[in-house]
């Protein structure tokens, strides 16, 4: 019963910051709603027993990705969003698509949620780090190379960019 | 004892908002953010799978079980390559930004036929 | 049959000479072209002559030579390179190689001083090649390619005159005509092939003999048969449906005329039908077409000949309908009456052609009967000849024409596809014949020469559109490279280059007659025996398949003599009318020259209808011509052509285009746009996989 | 142990243990100005009560007394929240650190851990991800300093706010790897482990050394950068330079006056708690200690906290002396030391340690 009410709060949590990153009209404010966003997805993750993964996320995501990002808004200072009639086929296609679709695929959830079944807790040494380590260092070794090489890239990418010409 | 589908309705909802925001903010960088939005909703229905897997051992369809923490692994590849592409795009942005004076998607259309 | 006549140089001579002519005439003097053209087909003539020495006189069975690599070989159908020479083919190829030489000769002279004289040799060589590999062919395969071949060279020979469009006109209306009859050869060829597996003259009259047919072939696939091969004779051989190319075809030079139109390609129609007569025998009702289509022609050519003003177009209605009589024969199952009318009318016919050919060289290209006269007394050697023609076609008693056209008349009447009504008209036809060649003879020897003198009437203007047309040209330049002919006045008469071979024609159109000779006069009609074997096939109706009640079968081994009694009889009607004919012609155009235009002026109606042919061709252009023309245009040019295929290029092209015009707008710059076409992408992705997964 | 007994005994140790640590922080202020005072040859807060102990107490109600001023055109929202999201991030890393085995008060044993769990059987579990969750606070950390200069609208503090977190985000790197050294001698991420597998004495070629078996030994070098990069986390002296006073006036938190500067200021001393307790708890062994037999039973459990104490103590001391001796960084001295230096070397230290790790093995 307590999993099922903290999954609920924090998954309002969850998307009331979605939602808020939506409404907010400066980016820093949709910033910050992220980061909150991202925090109560690690609490999930925490109550689906991925604690490493939970510990990731709030390490990686919003204590890395989310201040760059946050860096980046404040570095730039550009302020708040104005509203200009950008491409129209955006609104009237994109989000009715969108709209149709998550409403498809919620439909068929909800239907088929009992053929599923449940999630719970799980037994204690399900998230933890040396089992993701093993699969990691073992199964997963090629992309945890490959990825590597790309994190380097990326950071090679993002220095050429960012340096100031001359 | 969560269904599983609520994971999932969780994730799609999160997921079609950051559709909405890729769709609708005018702000490069928030336009940016709500696809790190779609990113972590794709995660959260990584994880729940991995948790339900481990309860319910399925098998691949070429035959050898699944193994449920890849969900996990799969987590921490997505999160490697979200960072690097936020590097990235945030070095591009800054760039944007040095040339064109503005973070506004609409003003950014020189390729406009 | 122990020796190997090595039938197939007969054939090959003439080619090879055409080819030289062809080849290297433009380099050759006219003498050598000639020399060339001559010497081969004298060789030609010689070789066939000791073929037919040797085998003389050809026992039962026909002497077969196949040559060693086979020509086409289908699954089991092969068509052999196979010669066959018997009783039939032993007098066609005289004929052809004989009557050739001596029109080669002719044409020596005729055409001196035409321009392409090494063209004319090596077409005339061609044709000779083809018309032998025609007769001497032991397959109907090969004899279709002599056949296509004739009519390919026929086509040739009256365009020889390129330039004028009236000669290219004809040319291509014969081919055409041909074509449409070697159609229906060809359907004919294909039924024997399906019911006798075989095309060879041995194997597939060798099966009717023996009676084993396959069990579907019965009365109505040989009546087929039949009247396919009769179709595609009336084509060759102008009859009823398709005779009209011949009267045109006489744009070509006279000779050709002589030659293809008269003596040869013409009879190849006959000479085919009378090769298949086991299979016509055994199709009674083909037989009585055949008959009807002969007889029609025959009084419906001679009625067209009575108006004609041309001397030649009168001569090819004339050979129109004497092959009318040829077909008659063999309608009537009187094969060697046919054949022996088809030597005969070789002889006089040519005779006749070259004899208008030498008066029109006498009188510088003239060729309209009314501005000719008097010219007896200037060209006396060939008014003599012209004259024996004229009484042989005619049919007077001494002469070749008159025992074949009798035996012709004679068997019509005994025959029980024919009876006594085909012979009635096949009187008055001889009667006509009779009165449009004295009519002929008359205006152009007797009286005097109008050349030039007479306005021509409105008769001449009535005349057919392209008759008069050539007509007109025909007086100007007829072709004729020069004028000094014309020039020099004086009708003078042909040099003996051209003489010798209208004597020696006349000499064989007087013998030609006695190699037939019927029982009643005393003859033993030799050509008769001779051809025996040929016919003895034993056509006794197959087993199983029953004659259709009501019609008797004719078994041609009945012997012809118990008819003794009403000879005597049949031959004095026909000379009567011979005689009738001679006298109103002597009436209308010797002793009173002006009946003609009163008689006309009286029945002017039916002798317009008369003079224009009963616009047959006219019919024909409305019914055939005009529609196909006004199809190919506006269906097949307008709608396939342009609609259709350039349609669908150039609408490729546009549509292409147009989706082009359209994914451009797509790539508004704007981001957002790029947004939305990313987000929809995705959304039509997991909707096809949420479908997916539901219906599975 | 139903979850009523287990709430209540939680709410106690938390009140405890915050209690404790805000006193402490409080009490370090006066210390740092003591110390510094006594280094730089004069006497420090004196007036304010016996040796001035009572100075902290006099500036916590200073803070709290003077007036609440906020600028204008400022994002009031993040302008209030900032401080608050420094002080809590920094406090929500006390949870996790263990101080001691365990003790039972009126029967009821339970770990001298906040997130310490004492099980049926008598074990003692805690977060078996307690390393992670430190760095990670920390990590979050970084928004308070950031948002606070970002908020106030001024070009100091911005400027201020960029240098600080762009410091913080590069010495964490190097704080988390030089931890890896200690994880791979331990084998896993919860602090309790770490501390109980450093009981005991290094044996070195097999006879017993009796050196005490802490990690400082072999993780030298692990340890010598997590002081550094610590200090940098901190943004203690040597690389304080975001609010140093003498270059952009006070770096991010100029605007900002009374109980949010304070809430700022505590959240400094808290972080420096915790890095002291991390050190301690990792390469001092923790709560490890000699221990005398004659202590009565309760004294007995509570000797390893007081050897913990002494640890902690030390290292505040440390923060200070070094305050008081060292000069400021450069700002691109700083950045090039923590990227060029202490990161290659924490590298180097982890392949050595996974190597001799691995040949021990």
């Amino acid at each position: 019963m307590v999993h099922q009410v903290l999954f609920i709060v924090f998954g309002l949590i969850c998307v009331a910051g979605a939602i808020n990153l939506l409404v907010q009209r400066h980016p820093i404010n949709s910033a910050l709603s992220l980061v909150v966003v991202m925090a109560s997805l690690a609490l999930i993750y925490l109550l689906l027993g991925a604690e490493f993964v939970a510990a990731i996320q709030v390490i990686v995501y919003a204590g890395a990705i989310m201040v760059l990002f946050v860096f980046v808004i404040m570095l730039l200072n550009a302020g708040a969003e104005e509203r200009t009639r950008g491409s129209r086929i955006a609104l009237f296609v994109g989000v009715p698509a969108t709209v149709v679709l998550a409403g498809t695929v919620g439909w068929l959830l909800v239907h088929g949620s009992a053929r599923l079944g449940g999630v719970s807790i799980g037994s204690s040494d399900f998230g933890e780090t040396h089992a993701i380590a093993r699969l990691l260092f073992r199964d997963f070794l090629l992309p945890f190379e490959i990825t590597s090489v790309l994190i380097l890239i990326a950071i090679m990418g993002a220095v050429v960019l960012g340096k100031r010409e001359g | 004892m969560i269904p599983l589908s609520w994971y999932l309705i969780l994730s799609a909802i999160l997921f079609s908002l950051g559709v909405f925001g890729f769709l609708l903010k005018r702000n490069i960088i928030t336009i940016f953010m709500s696809i790190e939005l779609m990113l972590n909703a794709v995660n959260l229905s990584f994880v729940a799978f991995a948790n339900y897997w481990n309860t319910h051992p399925r098998a691949l369809p070429s035959g050898d079980p699944i193994v449920p923490l890849s969900g996990h692994v799969f987590v921490f590849f997505v999160m490697v390559v979200a960072a690097a592409e936020a590097a990235v795009g945030l070095a591009i942005i800054i760039s944007v930004f040095r040339t064109r004076e503005t973070l506004n998607v609409d003003r950014v259309n020189l390729l406009k036929l | 049959m122990t020796k190997n006549l090595y039938l197939w140089v007969i054939p090959l001579l003439p080619l090879v000479g055409a080819a030289i002519n062809g080849l290297f005439g433009r380099r050759f003097k006219n003498a050598m072209v000639s020399a060339v053209a001559l010497l081969f087909t004298a060789a030609s003539f010689g070789w066939a002559a000791w073929a037919v020495w040797t085998l003389w006189p050809g026992g039962d069975k026909p002497y077969i030579e196949a040559l060693s690599f086979p020509w086409i070989v289908a699954g089991n159908f092969s068509a052999p390179f196979g010669f066959y020479l018997d009783q039939l083919s032993m007098i066609m190829v005289l004929v052809v190689t004989g009557v050739g030489f001596l029109i080669h000769i002719y044409s020596v002279g005729y055409m001196g001083h035409e321009g392409g004289y090494y063209r004319f040799f090596s077409y005339l060589n061609l044709f000779m090649f083809f018309m032998l590999t025609l007769v001497l062919a032991n397959n109907y395969l090969l004899m279709f390619v002599g056949w296509e071949g004739v009519g390919l060279a026929s086509y040739l020979l009256i365009g020889f005159f390129f330039l004028k469009d009236s000669a290219a006109n004809a040319g291509k209306k014969a081919f055409i005509v041909n074509r449409i009859g070697d159609f229906a050869f060809l359907i004919g060829m294909f039924l024997i092939i399906q019911h006798f597996g075989s095309l060879n003259y041995d194997s597939v009259f060798g099966k009717i003999a023996e009676g084993h047919l396959s069990p579907e072939t019965g009365w109505g696939v040989f009546t087929v048969i039949g009247l396919c091969l009769m179709f595609g004779a009336a084509g060759k051989s102008a009859q009823v449906p398709l005779y009209v190319w011949l009267p045109d075809a006489m744009e070509g030079p006279t000779p050709v005329s002589a030659l293809i139109h008269a003596a040869t390609m013409v009879t190849a129609g006959i000479y085919m039908i009378a090769r298949s007569h086991a299979i016509f025998n055994l199709a009674p009702h083909a037989l009585e077409i055949v008959a009807i289509i002969g007889c029609l022609t025959a009084i419906f050519a001679a009625t067209m000949g009575l108006a004609q003003t041309d001397i030649k177009r009168v001569l090819a209605y004339s050979t129109v309908s004497q092959l009318g009589y040829m077909v008659l024969a063999c309608g009537a199952a009187a094969y060697a009456a046919g054949i022996f009318h088809l030597m005969t009318h070789a002889f006089f016919k040519a005779l006749l052609f070259l004899g208008a050919g030498s008066v029109i060289h006498a009188i510088g290209g003239e060729q309209d009967m009314r501005r000719m006269g008097g010219l007896r007394t200037k060209i006396p050697i060939t008014f003599w000849v012209m004259t024996i023609a004229t009484f042989a076609i005619a049919g007077f008693p001494p002469f070749a024409g008159f025992f074949s056209k009798d035996e012709i008349l004679g068997s019509v009447y005994h025959s029980p596809y024919g009876g006594p009504v085909l012979w009635a008209i096949g009187i008055v036809t001889a009667g006509l014949t009779s009165f449009y060649m004295f009519r002929l003879w008359f205006m152009t020897f007797f009286g005097e020469l109008r050349l030039g003198s007479v306005d021509i009437g409105e008769e001449a203007h009535a005349a057919s559109a392209p008759a008069q047309a050539g007509h007109g040209a025909a007086s100007g330049s007829h072709g004729h490279a020069d004028d000094e002919s014309h020039g020099h006045g004086g009708v003078h008469e042909s040099p003996w280059v051209m003489l010798g071979p209208l004597v020696i024609l006349a000499v064989l159109s007087v013998v030609g007659g006695w190699v037939g000779v019927p029982q009643f006069m005393g003859g033993h009609n030799e050509i008769e025996h001779f051809l025996a074997p040929v016919m003895q096939y034993p056509t006794v109706a197959a087993e199983g398949s029953q004659a259709p009640p009501g019609v008797r079968v004719l078994d041609p081994t009945s012997a012809p003599e118990e008819r003794t009694t009403g000879e005597w009889l049949l031959a004095g009607t026909s000379v009567f009318a011979a005689a009738f004919g001679l006298f109103f012609a002597w009436l209308l155009y010797y002793k009173r020259p002006e009946l003609p235009d009163r008689i006309t002026a009286k029945m002017h109606g039916i002798y317009t209808m008369v003079l224009h042919k009963y616009y047959v061709d006219e019919g024909y252009g409305a019914i055939f011509v005009k529609p196909l023309l006004a199809l190919s245009t506006a269906v097949l040019w307008r709608g396939v052509d342009q609609g259709i295929i350039d349609g669908l290029v150039n609408g490729a092209g546009t549509t292409s285009k147009g989706i082009g015009n359209e994914l451009r707008r797509m790539q508004s710059g704007n981001i957002r746009s790029y947004a939305a076409w990313v987000a929809i992408g995705g959304a039509a992705v997991l909707a096809y996989m949420v479908w997916l997964g539901v219906t599975k | 142990m139903d979850t009523k007994t287990f709430l209540i005994i939680a709410v106690i140790k938390i009140a405890l243990v915050v209690f404790i640590m805000l006193t402490g922080v409080a009490y370090t202020t006066w210390l740092e100005r003591k110390l510094i005072g006594r280094i730089q040859n004069r006497w420090g807060p004196t007036r304010v009560g016996p040796f001035g102990l009572l100075q902290p107490l006099a500036d916590g109600i200073k803070f709290i007394l003077k007036e609440d001023m906020i600028p204008d055109n400022v994002h009031r929202g993040l302008f209030i929240l900032a401080p608050m999201l420094a002080l809590a991030m920094s406090l929500i890393s006390i949870a996790v650190i263990p101080f001691g085995e365990t003790i039972t008060i009126a029967g009821h044993t339970t770990a001298l851990q906040i997130s310490g769990v004492t099980h049926v059987d008598g074990g003692i579990s805690d977060i078996n991800i307690g390393l992670l969750i430190i760095l990670g606070v920390t990590s979050i950390g970084v928004y308070g300093v950031a948002l606070a200069g970002w908020s106030s609208n001024s070009k100091y503090s911005l400027l201020g706010s960029l240098r600080a977190s762009a410091q913080m985000i590069s010495y964490e790197l190097a704080l988390g790897l030089s931890l890896v050294g200690i994880l791979l001698l331990s084998g896993t991420l919860s602090l309790r482990e770490i501390v109980s597998s450093q009981s005991g004495t290094w044996s070195l070629a097999g006879h017993d050394t009796h050196v005490p078996h802490w990690f400082i030994f072999p993780q030298i070098i692990g340890f010598f950068i997590y002081l550094l990069a610590a200090f940098a986390e901190t943004n203690r002296i040597p690389f304080d330079l975001p609010e140093a006073e003498t270059e952009l006036v006070a770096g991010y938190h100029t605007e900002y006056s009374s109980m949010k500067f304070a809430m700022f200021f505590m959240a400094e001393y808290v972080n420096m708690f915790t890095v002291a307790c991390l050190a301690s708890l990792l390469f001092f062994g923790g709560w490890h200690g000699p221990h005398f037999s004659f202590l009565p039973a309760i004294a007995q459990s509570l000797l390893p906290v007081v050897w913990f104490a002494l640890k902690v103590f030390f290292f505040i001391f440390l923060y200070i002396w070094i305050r008081g001796t060292l000069p400021r960084f450069r700002y691109d001295q700083l950045m090039a030391f923590g990227w060029k230096f202490l990161l290659p070397l924490a590298i180097a230290n982890i392949i050595v340690t996974s190597l001799i790790v691995a040949w021990r093995a």
